[in-house]
């Protein structure tokens, strides 16, 4: 299997390197295709066969790469994101400025994900990572040096890599200490809670949780639409896994982790589905959904910590399980999203979400893409969203048996705010369902819109495939996934998620038996079936006034409105007794901007006004300005202080 | 208040009605708002018309009978025919009041399209101006009543 | 299977025929407390009777979302009425487990359902049913989880049947958290049925609807499916409450009767409740959810601190 | 006998802006160019016209709440107000949007169509909700759904059989307008009615008024879905209703009140048990009003929306219990040679917000007021005065009358014992455009509750 990955990498190398002659440029993506495919399926073999491939972790700061279940499950995950991407990138490649070089930085972004996850020591590790980050940020430009790209480029850069210290610092402190690879850092004194409140930090940042996350809805929409699905579907993730072998493997984490990251994961999942119903754009609404998701997953991740912690073998590996499956079905959905993004933007020529609609009949494949992939995301039975949700609500009520009032706080707080998470992903979802695929088209561009070309349409049959493998493999995948955590759970085969302390969930026989059903019903529905026009009170069809965005998530805000602070201003024209003419403009501030990162941004601007020399605008001395730093950090930490 | 509705229901002592089903929508094309009135009252505790199961409904798609008031204004004629175009098959129309079965007080001729027998097809007649609840419930009643079976609602 | 299994398993394929029974109790108790006769409860059945043999109709410029709404909403409907727990020895559906949180998102389901088909024919009163419908759930379904939380504290599983064995239990009577959970899955039932003070599903004021909004559509047999799904829930809803908050005895015979009695208590309390107050207004009903799931956390924190126990 | 005084067009605005203006109607003047005619409400109401030849005159819309008087004369008489701009149909029904409705923009600006066949058992109206989601930013009411032409039907007949076509205007308010077009008439015709047929005239007009309320009392209750209390007041409702068809023999009292006749007294017994239920009926609905006032949940939805306040109410023309209920003490009955009001005095509920609950608790306050009317009324017996023939006179007449609703005015114009210009301008009428406003501050699904404490009649608009 690990020759397999081999393959793959070389091919993806090869497919990276191909695109720069023009006339390649179809046949390097294939060929990437085929590489992705290649890692994908050794990485899957290698997760499930559990063999153990390449070097193993090792504290010496020397480049190592090699391969465990865990690293199979990512790069089978990274692949599952990929192989679509790379195809839609086909088709989507020939709107961009410089499509060669874009097609061979999604390679070399690609290799970089790969490189993180089979990374073994610190220095790979920490390479990889900044490859990871820089990449996408590049192949953005180059496909798109607009002002407001370079600004959403120059505000990721910032914010990940203000966070991103926090990564160097943890790795190189456990690299230090001998602990990748090694005995894992014992759980108490500073430096253990300094590498895991730092690891938190900067995965944290990278993964977009909160307050660190302002970066993701900025950066994913305005990267080419196959780069935004990685992005969105894969390196966040990657970043997540990141947190789990500091966490979970390279240090016995402290008391305080587990319940300090289910909180920030819950708050993140709100505050992210939060401000995604309240998009007016489809690739804005899908990047503040990875910031739930990626919540969520973190609150799973802090149950198991803490179960962990308090010796609660099993359900912390449920909770492991459903942190990485959720992990799986959010790629695999969102990817998909992103992806169908794309075929929409090409088709009505813009994301807006006022100005699609009734895009369902003229768009069946995509279409079918947006909604199995959104109820998906909106975690409803029988998908693979659902199993993962319950997965990780299972770990949440888990944590609130623990024994501590902590639990009944933090865990029972946690279970709330997911719900309420899952409540507004549902009304996020129907938004975005209703808007791009639904309803009478509301412009000419959607009403004129055609099917994306060959490439893109096989990219959302293999998304959709994706989705329906990992309802019908659930049953194996959760189980598997658990016991990549020690004591992990048994495995009562496929059909029925047989968890203890649950009543269990046949996810593969819910589907059959529920379509089924559904089947049967729309069969006795009536033969003839009479057409009409829709019932407007009496009023003809020209009365027919579809919802906007704003109006349909009005009535959610009406009940928080107290919270959200949104701003409204409606004014009147009256001229001689009458109202000639109403305006009314509206917009839902984000809250964490304009108290958090509005006054950073008024205090850095006036700190630089006064460092204006060591200003120079460009990417590279940024880059430099942060070797520096890293410099010091090393440095201090030799000394002795950082320890 | 509860309690003195329960009195108003012993007070009143209605029977159970045989069970029925049928479901009524009322468009109002250019009453007096009598009828209307009346067909309220029909739902309140002196005469019940749900204990024969019927029920007004909020929508045409529901409705078996369209329950029409009014001489039909040529601004409600559209309104009007796009109800019965919504309703699903079998449906049945009903004339509420004199003024649909064209003996009501006259309206100025420019301005009405009825009566109701000259633009859809009547096949309940509740004469009144406007019928009590009383007549109204009966009408209902024995005018479904009289159908023959297979147009029956139930 | 053992007996007592096949018999409690026959009890729940019944259930799929007796919601609707159920929401004709409540509606036959309402008008009684009208001063009215009112129908028998028995009218939902002539009701679905009558609609069955009318046809149906598709609006022009819906497609596929709207016609098979109906029949999804229907059939995750019924499967989540398969899982009420009806005693400790039911079977465990091996196409459904029979766990708790799943009934939650087959609910989620079918209004997932219904506002895709709300959006499809963009008709202005469907989608303002659906978009307050949502927009209700978010608060309804933290509510709904918490007291699914603070039953399963003492339960120690999210088992249906585990839960259903816990409140035949006294221990489980002892614990602060499920008396939170009793007082808040009041409010889950009047939520999840649609009744006042959140929903009226008397209205007949189309801007103040919420469920019955996205069914002004529908006729003939899709309205029947819709109309049986309204009563369906009633069966959901309250079944829950009877059997996972509400004192039965732990023995199978005994406790399934004493489940299936509870119902058309809760369905005349249930008519009490709406005919004693107004419908609260748009914005404040959310809150008054949201409420009812905070009373949640405090019984999870009660019993985190082990009092009671 | 009200007098008309013809003025020209640059005396015209100055004239009406100085004056009380209960409504301005169009109407064809003797030379046979189409004229505006204006009521001048005060002791002795009076008409003021102004020639519109060539069918242009100038508009009073920046000076007093008459926009729908101007676009109904512009529908139904073809004329031009100039200044009136843009001039949006009201009678008319035109299908463009742009020709009736007001613009409204914004990115996340929709429209809720609201009827004319509405989800209730209620009148035809449509509403156009301009909004955001539930956020209500403008509403237009497009009305004369039901427009009968029942006013120009009624001309070219005699005064008797024009009262018969204008008594089916408007079941609700059937009294209230036939004592206004009877007044009218008789005013014209340079009559004044006895004490007895005033007496029967006001017991009827009140016990309408009772009924109404009742009726209004119990909307409002459904509005917010409060069954019971719906209930409970349609009961009521029911009750007085049947005392009224024992009086008069019809449950509206339809053809009570005309030209020539009154009901007669129903004899003593009869009239005691009458006295004596509307008492109770009284009573009941001042123990049921009671419970209502101290509901929560329904205090909850009626404080705060809707609110139209005093300055509101003068600015939109506001008149009945919904100015009142603004704590605007305005009430034509304080004022009414032709019916029977001694030492009366207009009352306003104790607090008078402007709000839902206001207008609500303004029902409560004028029911009882109107009780003590009828038992007062009813407790002598019933004389109204021997019919007397119509004759073939000559004027013009203004008639007001407070109906449930408000001030209601009636103006005749009878040439030779022929009505040729008859109009009806109700309470209804005056009131709408506040609902507009005041759905305007609301949520959407607090509109219908707005819209139920006004309870207007369309019929009495649409005529």
């Amino acid at each position: 299997m690990a020759e397999l990955v081999l393959a793959g990498v070389a091919l993806i190398v090869i497919g990276a390197l191909l695109p720069l002659r023009r006339p390649l440029l179809a046949a390097g993506l294939v060929v990437q295709a085929t590489g992705i495919a290649a890692v994908g399926v050794g990485g899957a073999g290698i997760a499930i066969g559990g063999e153990t491939a390449g070097a193993a972790f090792s504290p010496a700061i020397s480049p190592a790469f090699g391969a465990d279940r865990l690293t199979g499950t990512m790069l089978a995950l990274i692949a599952g994101v990929a192989l679509p991407a790379a195809l839609a990138c086909i088709a989507y490649l020939r709107h961009v400025a410089r499509p060669g070089a874009v097609a061979s930085l999604f390679g070399c972004f690609v290799l970089a994900l790969a490189g993180v996850v089979t990374a073994r020591d610190a220095s790979a590790l920490l390479a990889c990572w900044e490859l990871m980050t820089l990449l996408p940020a590049v192949a953005s430009l180059v496909a798109d040096a607009s002002p407001p790209v370079r600004r959403a480029m120059f505000e990721y850069l910032a914010i990940t890599h203000i966070g991103g210290a926090g990564v160097w610092a943890a790795i190189l402190v456990l690299a230090e200490r001998g602990a990748i690879g090694g005995p894992p850092l014992g759980p108490g004194g500073a430096t253990a809670g300094f590498a895991a409140a730092a690891a938190i930090v900067g995965f944290g940042t990278k993964a977009g949780l909160g307050p660190l996350h302002a970066w993701l809805p900025r950066a994913h929409p305005v990267a080419p639409g196959p780069l935004s699905a990685v992005m969105s579907g894969a390196m966040v993730a990657v970043a997540l896994y990141g947190l789990v072998r500091v966490l979970f493997q390279w240090m016995l984490a402290p008391a305080w982790a587990g319940p300090a990251l289910m909180t920030v994961g819950a708050v993140t999942a709100v505050t992210g589905i939060v401000y995604a119903a309240m998009q007016p754009e489809l690739k804005l609404l899908l990047a503040h959904s990875t910031i739930e998701n990626m919540g969520v997953a973190a609150a799973a991740l802090g149950a198991s910590l803490w179960l962990h912690g308090e010796g609660a073998g099993s359900p912390a590996a449920l909770a492991f399980g459903a942190a990485m499956l959720h992990l799986l079905t959010h790629a695999a959905a969102k990817g998909g999203l992103f992806i169908a993004a794309g075929a929409v933007q090409g088709a009505a020529g813009t994301l807006d979400l006022g100005r699609l609609g009734g895009l369902s009949g003229r768009m069946p494949l995509t279409a079918g893409v947006v909604g199995v992939a959104g109820v998906s995301l909106a975690a409803l039975p029988p998908t693979a969203g659902f199993v993962s949700e319950w997965a990780v609500l299972q770990g949440a009520f888990g944590a609130a048996r623990i024994d501590d009032p902590v639990a009944g706080v933090v865990a029972g707080g946690t279970v709330l705010l997911l719900a309420v998470a899952a409540g507004l992903a549902a009304l996020t979802v129907a938004k975005m369902l209703g808007l791009v695929l639904l309803g009478p088209p509301r412009t000419a561009a959607a009403a004129a819109a055609v099917e994306a070309p060959g490439p893109m349409r096989a990219a959302g049959a293999l998304a959709l495939a994706a989705l329906a493998g990992l309802v019908l493999a659930a049953g194996w995948i959760l189980p598997g996934l658990a016991s990549m955590v020690p004591g992990g759970i048994g495995d009562d085969g496929p059909d029925l998620l047989d968890v203890p302390a649950t009543g269990g969930l046949a996810p593969a026989w819910t589907l059959a038996v529920l379509a089924a059903a559904a089947f049967l019903l729309t069969r006795v529905r009536g033969r003839s079936a009479a057409r009409a026009p829709i019932w407007l009170c009496g009023q003809p069809e020209l009365a027919r006034a579809p919802y906007t965005g704003a109006g349909f998530t009005k009535s959610f805000r009406i009940a928080v409105d107290g919270l959200l602070r949104s701003e409204r201003d409606v004014e009147v024209e009256r001229r001689g007794g009458l109202v000639h003419r109403v305006t009314s403009t509206g917009r839902v501030p984000d809250l964490v901007d304009r108290f958090m990162y509005d006054p950073a941004r008024r205090l850095a601007l006036a700190a630089a006004a006064h460092a204006r020399r060591l200003q120079s605008g460009s990417l590279r001395a940024y880059i430099a300005w942060l070797g520096a730093m890293v410099v010091v950090c090393l440095a201090l930490l030799r000394a002795g202080w950082l320890s | 208040m509860l309690t003195r509705l329960a009195r108003v229901r012993r007070a009143v002592g209605l029977e159970r009605r045989p069970p029925a089903s049928c479901a009524i929508r009322l468009v109002d094309a250019g009453s007096c708002n009598g009828c209307e009135h009346e067909l309220v009252a029909t739902g309140g505790p002196h005469h019940d018309l749900q204990r024969y199961g019927f029920a007004i409904t909020a929508s045409p798609r529901h409705a078996d009978v369209l329950l029409v008031s009014g001489p039909v204004t040529t601004r409600m004629l559209p309104a009007l025919l796009r109800a019965y175009a919504a309703m699903p098959e079998p449906r049945l129309v009903a004339a509420l009041g004199d003024c649909p079965l064209g003996g009501g007080v006259d309206a100025h001729p420019d301005e009405v399209a009825g009566p109701l027998e000259r633009v859809l097809p009547v096949d309940i007649r509740i004469p009144g101006c406007p019928p009590t609840p009383g007549q109204i419930a009966e009408g209902l009643r024995v005018g479904l009543a009289a159908l023959p079976p297979e147009r029956r609602p139930w | 299977m053992t007996g007592t299994a096949a018999v409690l398993g026959a009890l729940s394929v019944l259930a799929l025929a007796a919601g609707p029974g159920l929401a004709g109790l409540v509606q036959t108790a309402k008008a009684r407390l009208q001063g009215r006769r009112g129908a028998d409860p028995l009218q939902p059945y002539r009701d679905l009777r009558r609609l069955w043999r009318r046809s149906v109709v598709d609006p022009e410029g819906t497609g596929a979302a709207y016609r098979t709404a109906p029949a999804v909403i229907a059939a995750v409907t019924a499967a989540a009425v398969l899982m009420v727990p009806l005693g400790a020895d039911a079977p465990r559906w091996p196409f459904l487990g029979a766990d708790a949180l799943l009934v939650v998102g087959l609910l989620a389901t079918a209004r997932m359902a219904g506002a895709v088909s709300a959006w499809d024919t963009s008709a202005a009163f469907g989608m303002m049913g659906a978009a307050r419908d949502l927009a209700y759930a978010v608060s309804g379904e933290a509510l709904l989880l918490g007291t699914l939380l603070v039953a399963a504290l003492p339960a120690g599983t999210t088992d249906l049947r585990g839960l259903w064995a816990a409140a035949a239990q006294a221990e489980t009577w002892r614990t602060p958290a499920h008396w939170a959970g009793l007082l808040a899955v009041a409010l889950v039932v009047l939520v999840e049925t649609g009744r006042q003070p959140i929903d009226n599903p008397d209205t007949h004021l189309e801007l103040t609807m919420i469920h019955e909004g996205p069914l002004l559509e529908y006729a003939g047999r899709d309205l029947a499916m819709l109309t049986w799904v309204a009563g369906a829930r009633h069966w959901i809803v309250m079944g829950l409450a009877a059997g996972v908050f509400l004192p039965h005895p732990s023995g199978a015979a005994a406790g399934a009767v004493v489940t299936v009695a509870w119902l058309p208590v809760l369905a005349a309390a249930t008519a009490l409740a709406e005919s004693s107050q107004a419908k609260m207004r748009l914005g404040r009903a959310p809150r008054l959810l949201a409420s009812g799931a905070v009373l949640t956390l405090l019984g999870a924190v009660a019993w985190a601190f082990g009092a009671g126990l | 006998m009200a007098g008309i005084e013809r003025v020209g067009a640059d005396a015209w605005r100055d004239r009406v802006a100085r004056g009380n203006v209960a409504g301005l109607h169009a109407a064809i003047g003797p030379d046979g160019t189409p004229e505006v005619r204006a009521v001048l409400a005060g002791e002795t109401p009076r008409l003021l016209a102004v020639a519109a030849p060539g069918g242009v005159v100038p508009t009073l819309v920046d000076l007093l709440p008459a926009g729908w008087d101007e676009r109904e004369a512009a529908d139904l008489y073809g004329l031009r107000f100039e200044g009136h701009d843009p001039h949006r149909a009201l009678v008319h029904h035109p299908d463009d949007r742009d020709l009736w409705a007001t613009p409204v923009v914004g990115s996340d600006v929709h429209t809720v169509p609201v009827g004319p066949v509405h989800a209730g058992v209620i009148e035809s109206g449509h509403f156009l909700f301009h909004v955001v989601g539930e956020r209500v930013l403008h509403v237009d009411a497009r009305l004369f759904h039901k427009h009968r032409g029942l006013e120009r039907h009624a001309e070219g007949r005699s005064p008797e059989d024009a009262g018969r076509v204008l008594s089916r205007v408007c079941a609700g308010c059937a009294v209230t307008n036939a004592v206004a077009y009877a007044a009218a008439t008789e005013d014209a015709l340079g009559r004044v009615p006895g004490e007895g047929t005033r007496r029967v005239r006001t017991l009827l007009i009140e016990l309408e008024r009772m009924w109404n309320h009742l009726n209004d009392v119990s909307q409002i209750c459904a509005g917010v879905g409060l069954a019971p209390g719906t209930m409970l007041f349609a009961t009521l409702k029911e009750r007085v209703q049947r005392v009224c068809a024992l009086l008069t023999g019809h449950r509206f009292m339809f053809d009570a009140v005309t030209l020539a006749s009154a009901p007669g007294d129903p004899g003593d017994a009869a009239r005691e048990a009458m006295r004596a239920e509307l008492a109770a009926v009284a009573a009941d609905a001042a123990t049921a009003a009671r419970g209502l006032l101290f509901d929560t949940s329904l205090r909850d939805r009626t404080s705060g929306p809707g609110r139209i306040d005093a300055d509101a109410v003068r600015e939109l023309g506001v008149v009945g219990p919904a100015a009142r209920a603004a704590g605007v003490a305005a009430d034509s009955r304080t004022d009414a040679p032709r019916l029977w009001y001694p030492g009366f005095a207009a009352v306003v509920p104790p607090t008078p917000a402007g709000d839902v609950a206001a207008r609500l608790e303004a029902r409560w306050v004028e029911l009882e007021q109107a009780a003590g009317i009828v038992g007062e009324l009813l407790s002598a017996p019933l004389r109204p005065d021997a019919p007397a023939d119509t004759g073939t006179g000559t004027g013009h007449g203004v008639g007001i009358a407070e109906s449930p609703r408000g001030r209601t005015v009636c103006t005749v114009e009878i040439r030779g014992g022929t009505v040729r210009r008859v109009h009806l301008r109700t309470g209804s009428y005056a009131n709408w455009p506040a609902v507009a406003v005041a759905g305007t501050r609301a949520i959407l699904p607090d509109f219908p509750l707005v819209n139920k404490s006004f309870e207007l009649c369309y019929a009495c608009v649409d005529r």
